[in-house]
């Protein structure tokens, strides 16, 4: 058994009266890879801010390498040895990759009264940092040209800057493609071989599995679970997290999709993004897309939402040909999109849950002259759909969407579109940042929609769900479409070979 | 390698700002020839020395996404102080641009405490600012315009190496502003507060010390400014500075300065500055109707935003990531 | 609770309503707005009306409207609504006067317009003006005079005033006017506007002078701008007093302290004087004499004259920059 | 009536401004008990209607994260080109007519205007800071320029927009309140409304949602110039005057303070109709007090200032009660 880093003893922490933590204590031994799962509101939030110092413990210790440790402020933890790699990205788009390292504490020349940078060490001490997550860049490059997985392993190498003894990761792979993922977990191993205790904090229960040790399962604020991960199966984790038995976690079709064509796609090309793509999405149909991020599958719905254009091929929807595709005129023809970035592109961060319901479908109940509003029909609809999606709010107008949890967010976003009526749904990424039963429930609504005649399509990065969701798959890299496979052909060894494509080969 | 169209296009985009700058100087260089004498060129920095450094200030502002209205008020409240130090107190010209300084770090100061520290609106403070350094500027001089002595005068026509002071000054200003900019700690720092102040907080950046400092500095290179302009016309009048903090803004924004924080440098400010210089210059030099000045300087902003706006669209798309290469 | 919530209005309404009624009102009021304080012309004028209230005991209320002309008319029915005896008003232009002329007369309020004449209008007013066009041609006609005897070529130049300022326009039709009989003498090469503006005064010129080099003969609308005047004139070697090598022909408009020193040390051939003196006294007169409901004519002109190198010892006690640079002693500047 | 003072008190703390201006009144009633006359009541309420349209305008672009510094510019050309249709030889001079086509004139010069600003900013990608500061030196250019800076008087018809009365209530009064009512309606109760609301929060999630961004943006600076146009009637109509200079750059600062005291964010999204026109009254109350107290010119201004920052102070501490509960 090795050595304990870091202890919770007996922690205790309420707001306002509400019991949020119950009595926590488990230990992260060095060198393992604690893994922390539980659904949003389940304490685990508020249990690192207390381990980062932002948040004071109402009662109950930790100890960290057998020195009972009490933070104050997240300075003192991270100079204690507590690093935090979050789920949002604290990085600066307008800032190099060696600037973003050192923004806190830059090398310094003498005299170092004048603060005047030592660009000397702040390069070799940064080339050496990035060197240790296999972060192949230059230093000087502004984060803003890096990709999502290269931002992430840009955190961890800060995250690595002070020599710590405990990293907690929060959510690390939200935004990354599988080989990425993978990529992260290489390091997460050698942060672990290096004797670091790693909590791991996911909703990706696969991964979850895949990468700790050990486990630790939290529910309104009390230890559910704890063990080895080898003892634990996911459906038993998800048992413990959520209190209840879900059978599965991908509900069962009861249609089987039309023959009638929705959207079909011929031999659609635009120089440098996608080449030759010819595809056919029908009534009730739920059609995934796979690939590595990059592989275009993402290009390839902008393009279908007229936010990008194309130079070659034919869309038609419904059996109509349509040109000067327009995100307008896209919602007119009763598509919608679920955009893989939704504080930029899905949702009105400050505005109330009412007034991002509305965007799409405000025109539905505004009369036709001037476009007074119906404000009472407005209002009822907007509950109506909230709360057949069991979105969790406390005040339906006044409540900014940006306060509500990651799950609740994209359920507004899903509701937004359902209220505008689309029938075409392009959903990217959809279950980004949602926890497992907020998770089940869209899964559980997108199902009922396809049994309704609604088509979609979903892109996501995590295979599993494709397979569990998806009536159809088709697998992209490098623009092109590789495969096509049908539910009853699902091998996902078949499509992840498909979707590394020619970078297997070489 | 053989010069493609996309490749002119392109080039011609990145250079865009120069062509128009090119353009301007081309076009007055041959309505008249003493356009182009150095001499004229140097007046043209001369000139627009003031805004440039008052600009610089205003960069720095921008940056962390805040705006500073009061710099136009806080020249004249400096010079009303200079003057009457001079005039009524029998200060020495040196002691009187010391408290032009002192007076133009406080004013920084206030608008920065509030900033900074009460988290207010900047564009609320320092309006209010805007109004408090006028009312005090006129209260000192009681709305009288104040001739200065000699001295104040040869501040602005010495020259040293045959460059005129305030152009020198203007220079130090612009390289120190951009040591720090891009040198020190505190100038990167800036740019993580103007892009994301939470994310910088919790990086552990001291934000509102940040702030503090960024109006702090604007406040300086306001009382700077306003000595150039003192120097320059060797009197305090009681519309001095007034509007100018239109003309420092939009010079700051010419020169690639973001209003939403986070873009900027010490040298774009100078070159947007010195750009509406040289076509108010070039229009008098040609001896165009009086009348036509603000039409013509107008419709030059508006062609330099244009292209400008044209310019990021059209890179952007250019640059666009590129998935596969075509084999065609 | 709602009223405890009102009490401390009502108290307070009470009690102002009280002390309003329980003012004296043996001493007559009069309103004086200004459009500016921009220039010492303005400055002087508001503390010699100011003076000459005083001296008749007469409480003076001043309002500064600051280049705007609709606060300017907020300020007259604020003037009415506190219930000034009469109201003096120098506003920003001949026209939009004339809504605070009604304004008054609808109040039954006395008013005279100081130093820009209203446009024509049914309205019942005193104007007390300086004849702009006829200073300023004279001033420059002075100037030409001088031109001629010396027998030489001349380049001229004039720093215009805010071209929306009808006083401007009549200084720079008076500059035209003079110098047209004598345009084979004097050349004009270059009209600088300045929008009443130190700053842009400094640039124009200094342009001006970059391209016209042999520019000697300037007329300044304002003695205001010649600060920014003698700057750039310094800066191009060019500012020498009158007799010396290279002089440059000057002129100005208004008689403000500084113009009195340049006058005295030589440097500035002529100025354009208004009489302030003559101007507030009048007008307060006026005012005084129409509250009592006296017949006052509707326009009192200052004359004004010009003062130059030839009856500076005569003149300078009309004025009023000279009084001014006297009691300050101003003219040690050196300027 | 519980109820009732629930619901004021709710009020005053949402808009501080309020307790602000009522205390400024309190403070200058007994010195000056004059300020409560008719004759002054009237002039305050007709400075608030003139400073309202300029800050409906304003707040319209201010809610899609927008600003409009060309008011100035606009409200000038719009006047000294309504003078001239009245001046103009038609034939229809001193007829109603033609105090109508010299409004129209006005009015399509304020949209045609904005027109351009939203053409500028929404389709051509342009910082809109920048693109209506050009236009407020290029506008006021053309202004200065087509009349050389010559005033032009108006007729005794166009004169009642400004001075007519209805019902014993001035027309402009009448004017401003439908306008306020209009603009209200508009921006809480329509589709547009909400659309200007999505824009100023997020453009690109927006344009994601079908939302036509360009026409909404467009809409505003419409709007925006239009209320210039209108303002630049009143204007006119009140100084008897078309002029170049009809009103200093400082009535921008004004507009626009008063917008972001009464609530409108300058980041776009926020801002309602009655926390303006809350804003506006602060405003005007400010200037009316401070001409009424006869302060020296200097203290006049410096009051100003520091009143702007108090009613900004108490804003914040607002803000903290409300984050508090």
């Amino acid at each position: 058994m090795t050595q304990p880093v870091l202890e919770f003893g007996h922690i205790d922490k309420s707001f306002f009266g509400a019991k949020v933590l119950k009595n926590i204590s488990f230990v992260v031994p060095s060198g393992t890879i604690v893994g922390l799962v539980g659904e949003n509101g389940a304490g685990k939030s508020t249990l690192m801010n207390i381990l980062s110092g932002i948040l004071p413990a109402d009662a109950g210790w930790m100890k960290l390498n057998g020195i009972s440790f009490a933070p104050h402020r997240p300075s003192e933890s991270a100079l204690a040895g507590i690093a935090h790699v979050h789920q949002e990205l604290n990085l600066f788009p307008n800032l190099s990759a060696a600037e973003n390292l050192f923004i806190a504490d830059f090398p310094k020349q003498r005299p170092e009264s004048l603060s005047l940078i030592d660009r000397g060490s702040l390069q070799s001490r940064a080339t050496e940092l990035l060197k240790q997550v296999n972060l192949d860049v230059d230093p000087g490059t502004l984060v803003e040209k890096l990709s999502p997985g290269q931002k992430q392993l840009l955190e961890i190498a800060k995250a690595l800057k002070g020599d710590p003894l405990v990293v907690a990761f929060d959510e690390p792979t939200t935004s990354l493609t599988q080989p990425e993922a993978d990529q992260l977990f290489i390091i997460i191993r050698q942060l672990k071989e290096q004797g670091i205790g790693v909590i791991y904090i996911s909703h990706n229960l696969g991964d979850v599995m895949r990468l700790c040790d050990q486990v630790v399962v939290l529910r309104d604020g009390e230890i559910q679970g704890a063990g080895d991960s080898e003892n634990f199966t996911i459906p038993d984790l998800i048992q413990l997290m959520v209190g209840r038995e879900l059978e599965t976690l991908f509900p069962e079709r009861r249609n089987a999709p039309q023959d009638e064509a929705v959207i079909q796609m011929h031999s659609l090309s635009q120089p440098g993004v996608v080449h030759d793509v010819t595809f056919t999405l029908r009534r009730g149909e739920i059609l995934g897309i796979s690939g590595l991020m990059g592989s275009g599958r993402t290009e390839l719905a902008r393009i279908l939402f007229g936010l990008d254009s194309y130079n070659q091929g034919q869309i038609l929807v419904e059996g109509e040909v349509v040109s000067a595709l327009a995100p307008r005129k896209c919602v007119d023809l009763g598509m919608a999109f679920l955009t893989e970035d939704r504080k930029l592109e899905g949702l009105l961060p400050s505005a109330g849950i009412v007034e991002n319901m509305t965007l799409v479908g405000l025109e539905r109940f505004g009369s036709r002259f001037l476009g007074v509003l119906k404000r009472a029909t407005l209002k009822d609809k907007v509950e109506e759909v909230v709360r057949e999606l069991s979105v969790d709010y406390r005040n339906i107008e006044l409540q900014s969407v940006q306060t509500l949890s990651g799950g609740n967010q994209q359920k507004v976003v899903l509701g937004k579109w359902l209220l505008g009526g689309s029938r075409i749904l392009l959903l990217d990424e959809p279950t980004r940042g949602v926890d497992v039963g907020a998770r089940y429930e869209i899964y559980e609504k997108l199902v009922e929609l396809a049994d309704e005649g609604v088509s979609m399509i979903v892109i996501s990065s995590d295979l599993e769900e494709l397979v569990g969701l998806c009536d159809r798959i088709l697998v992209m890299s490098r623009g092109e479409i590789r495969a096509s496979v049908d539910r009853q052909d699902f091998d996902r060894k078949e499509m992840l070979q498909a979707a590394f494509g020619e970078e297997r080969l070489t | 390698m053989r010069l493609s169209g996309w490749n002119v296009s392109n080039l011609g985009l990145t250079y865009a700002p120069v062509l128009l700058y090119a353009g301007v100087i081309g076009t007055f260089g041959i309505l008249s020839p003493s356009f182009l004498s150095t001499e004229n060129f140097l007046n043209i920095f001369v000139q627009c020395s003031a805004v440039a450094i008052v600009a610089i200030g205003m960069t720095f502002v921008l940056l962390t996404a805040g705006i500073d209205l009061s710099v136009g008020s806080i020249m004249f409240l400096c010079s009303a102080i200079a003057g009457t130090s001079v005039l009524h107190g029998e200060f020495p010209v040196a002691l009187a641009l010391l408290f032009m300084v002192i007076g133009g770090l406080f004013c920084g100061a206030v608008n920065g405490y509030f900033v900074a520290r009460k988290g207010m609106a900047p564009f609320i403070v320092t309006l209010s600012m805007l109004f408090v350094a006028r009312g005090s500027g006129l209260w000192i001089t009681q709305t009288r315009s104040m001739n200065l002595p000699d001295t104040f005068r040869q501040l602005a026509t010495t020259r040293l190496l045959g460059i005129p002071v305030p152009v020198l000054v203007l220079a130090v200003v612009v390289i120190t502003a951009h040591l720090i900019l891009t040198r020190t700690v505190f100038g990167r720092q800036l740019y993580a507060v103007g892009n994301n102040p939470h994310a910088a907080e919790r990086a552990g950046i001291d934000v509102p010390n940040t702030l503090m400092a960024v109006y702090i500095i604007s406040g300086a290179c306001a009382s700077i400014g306003g000595m150039i302009t003192l120097a320059q016309l060797a009197a305090v009048s009681p519309n001095l500075g007034q509007g100018r903090e239109l003309d420092v803004i939009a010079a700051a924004v010419l020169g690639g300065a973001s209003l939403f924080g986070g873009r900027g440098t010490a040298f774009g400010a100078v070159l947007g500055a010195v750009l509406v210089e040289t076509v108010r210059n070039g229009m008098n030099v040609i001896d165009a109707d009086p009348y036509v000045y603000p039409v013509i300087i107008g419709l030059i902003i508006f062609a330099a935003v244009l292209l400008d706006s044209t310019r990021h669209r059209q890179l952007a798309k250019l640059r666009r990531r590129k998935i596969r290469t075509e084999t065609s | 609770m709602l009223r405890n919530w009102h009490l401390p209005f009502v108290v307070v309404l009470g009690f102002g309503l009280l002390s309003g009624c329980s003012e004296p009102s043996e001493q007559l009021r009069v309103g004086v707005a200004f459009e500016t304080l921009q220039t010492e012309y303005w400055v002087a004028s508001i503390e010699a009306i100011e003076a000459e209230l005083r001296r008749r005991n007469i409480e003076m209320i001043e309002a500064v409207a600051d280049n705007d002309a609709n606060r300017q008319l907020d300020q007259i029915h604020i003037l009415i609504a506190r219930g000034v005896d009469g109201i003096i008003v120098s506003p920003k232009d001949s026209m939009t006067v004339i809504p605070m002329i009604k304004a008054a007369n609808r109040a039954d309020i006395p008013i005279v317009i100081y130093n820009r004449p209203p446009a024509d209008n049914d309205g019942k007013s005193v104007t007390v003006v300086a004849d702009n066009y006829k200073i300023a041609r004279a001033t420059v006609e002075y100037m030409a005079e001088c031109a001629v005897k010396t027998g030489r070529k001349y380049k001229a130049m004039i720093l215009i005033g805010d071209l929306g300022d009808i006083n401007a326009i009549g200084r720079r039709d008076g500059f035209d006017d003079a110098l047209r009989p004598y345009s084979d003498t004097i050349e004009v090469v270059a009209r600088v506007p300045t929008e009443w503006s130190q700053d842009k005064a400094l640039s124009g010129v200094t342009n001006a002078l970059q391209v016209n080099p042999d520019i000697n003969f300037i007329f300044a609308s304002t003695d205001f701008l010649f600060p920014p005047l003698i700057s750039a004139l310094r800066t191009a070697g060019k500012y020498k007093k009158i007799g010396e090598e290279g002089h440059v022909l000057l002129g100005g408009f208004d008689g403000d302290p500084l113009a009195y020193s340049m006058l005295v040390e030589g440097y500035l051939d002529a100025d354009g004087v208004q009489d302030v003196y003559f101007d507030s006294a009048a007008s307060v007169d006026a005012v005084v004499r129409m509250h009592q409901n006296q017949i006052v004519e509707s326009i009192i002109r200052d004359p004004g004259f010009v003062i130059h190198q030839d009856n500076l010892e005569e003149k300078a006690g009309q004025m009023w920059g000279a009084q001014i640079a006297r009691s300050k002693d101003l003219t040690r500047l050196q300027l | 009536m519980r109820g009732n003072i629930g619901h004021i008190q709710l009020f005053l703390r949402d808009y501080p401004v309020l307790w602000l201006s009522l205390g400024l009144v309190l403070l200058v009633v007994p010195i000056r008990p004059e300020i409560l006359s008719p004759l002054n009541l009237e002039t305050l309420v007709l400075a608030v209607a003139l400073l309202l349209v300029l800050s409906l305008g304003q707040s319209f672009v201010l809610i899609t994260a927008g600003i409009d510094l060309s008011l100035p510019a606009v409200m000038s050309l719009a006047s000294v080109v309504g003078a001239s249709c009245l001046a103009g030889d038609s034939g229809l001079t001193g007829t109603p007519v033609s105090v109508f086509t010299a409004i129209l004139a006005m009015l399509l010069i304020g949209l045609a205007i904005g027109f351009l600003h939203g053409f500028s900013v929404a389709y051509l990608r342009m910082p809109a800071f920048l693109v209506t500061l050009a236009s407020l030196l290029w506008v006021g250019g053309v202004a200065v320029w087509y009349t050389e800076s010559k005033r032009i008087p108006v007729t005794e018809e166009f004169i009642q927009v400004w001075y007519g009365r209805l019902l014993g209530i001035p027309l402009p009064v009448w004017t401003v309140a439908i306008l306020a009512v209009l603009a209200h309606l508009l921006l809480s109760n329509t589709v547009m409304g909400k659309r200007l609301y999505a824009v100023g929060h997020g453009l690109q999630t927006s344009l994601v949602s079908g939302v036509p961004i360009g026409r909404t943006i467009v809409f505003a600076y419409m709007a925006s110039g239009l209320c210039a146009s209108i303002a630049a009637v009143f204007y006119t109509a009140r100084l008897h005057t078309g002029s170049p200079e009809l009103v200093e750059n400082e009535v921008l600062l004004d507009c626009i303070g008063a917008a972001v005291i009464g609530g409108t964010s300058l980041f776009g999204g926020k801002g309602k109709v009655i926390g303006i026109v809350m804003g506006v009254v602060f405003i005007a109350l400010v200037g009316n007090c401070l001409n009424m107290l006869g302060l020296r010119y200097w203290h006049v201004i410096m009051v100003k200032g520091g009143v702007i920052l108090l009613a900004a102070v108490l804003d914040t501490f607002q803000t903290r009660w409300s984050g508090a509960e």
